[in-house]
């Protein structure tokens, strides 16, 4: 099936389902994705991201929609599932366009940072008696910020929120960074060569994650076949 | 001339752009001169044939290198701003750009999902900050765009922002 | 030229000196054709006035400012601009207080982004020093802040810093 006629059939389906057959839009579904030759889609990222975006429009209905679960959907449900529906629609819109006007926006940095300024100002220190820049420190901000800054670092350390006995993500995570920071680039498979045991190799997982999620490292699959790579990620 | 010693002195010294007030209370002279100081110096530069030149508007000025050798200059030049920003950060970014001044909960509601570590990215690039708080329960924080943010996209300010429209109506051209 | 284009390009953005080596490999040019280069930027810069130089000698260049802009400011008072620290810049300066003596690798573990320049802007406005080197192979230098820094925040001493919530109260802590 092609692209196109898969989008403006989800799409269809998103605005019908306010229609009472939860068992027909099972199937629909699973009719759809199995004539969907998966290669072609993964070639067109843009629409795979649109099929992606509607897909979990549509099952975040369908959650709403299972939890009564009772004979009838009582009228106020049935108002908010379209309120639901219209959000979803007008979220959708939103989203996208505002994705692509962060798109555009780092387009246009990329441009700008083609002229480079000029990055001297260490000299300023031996310049002339009365620096051009004064620095004002407000100490408030400066404790708010310390605060913060610590707080993220600590939160990402803490792990506080798992009771099970699990293995020491804390450890796995600096030891993780540790061995990033040795080798700058290294790929996942590197180091999970380095565990013995089934569990080092979960937390070694978990702290990899957390580290993505928290913007320390970069992991990075070309296809398949490939390496996951993982660098860590610089600032400026 | 000694005006033009002291900007191009300063320019070069300074850390980002210097605002044009600076030098018209510093010079004691006025804006339309200063613009006709700013000009000189861009049309020695060119004569002489350097790899940089003064990037002035109505606010403020800099001294940046022509875009034309940018492969040169690849060992020297700092990382990108945008270098390890993911698209879901991109996204926040532009959020906050056109909703500001704006809450955590309003740019997660708009993206439909949780907005917090793209935001703490954000900020910790300085391309955020903090602009207040909402006079509500809770005070939660609002957040907007930084100076950095107007120097990097090259916007004098945020009225310059192009209507989100304006990025979809001419599809053929685009970056 | 295009050399000399380069060239220029190169020392304004460079953080420092420029080994003349870095030129000669770049350009593939000798080192008598570079010091050539160097002479000839000087005099278009001395001819057209402008308030910086090139400083070279055999090993290394640099753009400089010329040492008489004191005296030409001598005569009026500089306007201060107001200027408060990026997030980045106060990140960076937090974990500097609290962490001192620290390396910058520690730096920008806990900020989780490379933090170089952000220091480097701390060092240029005096509110970061180095404070010594790590005991270590490769010797990295150790931060701290400075008097400047207690004096703008108003704290008396280090000692006066806040303790930072519950988190460094915990028994377990310590890496």
């Amino acid at each position: 099936m092609e692209l196109i006629e898969l989008i403006s059939k989800l799409k269809s389906l998103l605005i019908d389902f306010s229609d009472n057959n939860n068992k027909n839009t099972n199937t629909n579904l699973i009719n759809l994705f199995n004539s969907l030759n998966l290669e072609n889609v993964r070639k067109d990222i843009e629409s795979f991201s649109e099929i992606v975006l509607l897909v979990a429009s549509l099952f975040e209905l369908k959650a709403k929609r299972l939890l009564p679960q009772n004979e009838d959907v009582d009228w106020i449900d049935e108002i908010q599932l379209i309120k639901d529906k219209d959000l979803a629609f007008a979220r959708l819109l939103q989203f996208k366009a505002f994705s692509e006007v962060g798109i555009a926006l780092a387009s246009r940095i990329r441009e700008n940072e083609m002229s480079i300024g000029a990055f001297k100002y260490y000299q300023t220190l031996n310049l002339y008696s009365k620096p051009d820049i004064e620095i004002t420190l407000d100490k408030i901000k400066f404790n708010e910020v310390a605060e913060e800054v610590f707080v993220r670092y600590k939160s990402i350390k803490g792990f506080d929120h798992i009771e099970y006995n699990l293995p020491d993500v804390d450890e796995a995570i600096n030891s993780l960074l540790t061995s990033i920071d040795e080798r700058l680039n290294t790929t996942f498979e590197d180091l999970a060569s380095e565990v013995e045991t089934s569990e080092q190799a979960v937390a070694i997982f978990l702290a990899l994650l957390e580290a993505i999620r928290w913007g320390f490292v970069k992991a990075e699959q070309v296809n398949n076949n490939e390496l996951i790579k993982i660098e860590k990620n610089y600032e400026e | 001339m000694k005006n033009k010693k002291i900007i191009t002195a300063t320019l070069l010294v300074s850390d980002g752009p210097v605002p044009n007030t600076y030098f018209t209370d510093l010079l004691e002279i006025d804006e339309k001169n200063l613009l006709n100081i700013f000009e000189d110096i861009n049309s020695d530069l060119s004569n002489i044939n350097f790899g940089f030149y003064l990037r002035f508007d109505s606010v403020k000025s800099d001294l940046v290198t022509v875009s034309d050798i940018p492969k040169y200059l690849d060992s020297v030049k700092p990382p990108s701003i945008l270098k390890g920003l993911s698209t879901p950060a991109l996204e926040t970014l532009a959020i906050i750009a056109y909703e500001q001044p704006v809450t955590k909960l309003k740019v997660s509601e708009i993206r439909g999902v949780e907005s917090e570590s793209s935001i703490k990215t954000l900020e910790s690039r300085g391309l955020v900050i903090k602009s207040g708080e909402l006079d509500v329960p809770g005070s939660p924080i609002l957040y907007g765009t930084s100076d950095e943010f107007l120097a990097k996209t090259g916007f004098e300010s945020l009225d310059e922002l192009p209507t989100i429209g304006e990025y979809f109506s001419s599809p053929n051209e685009e970056e």
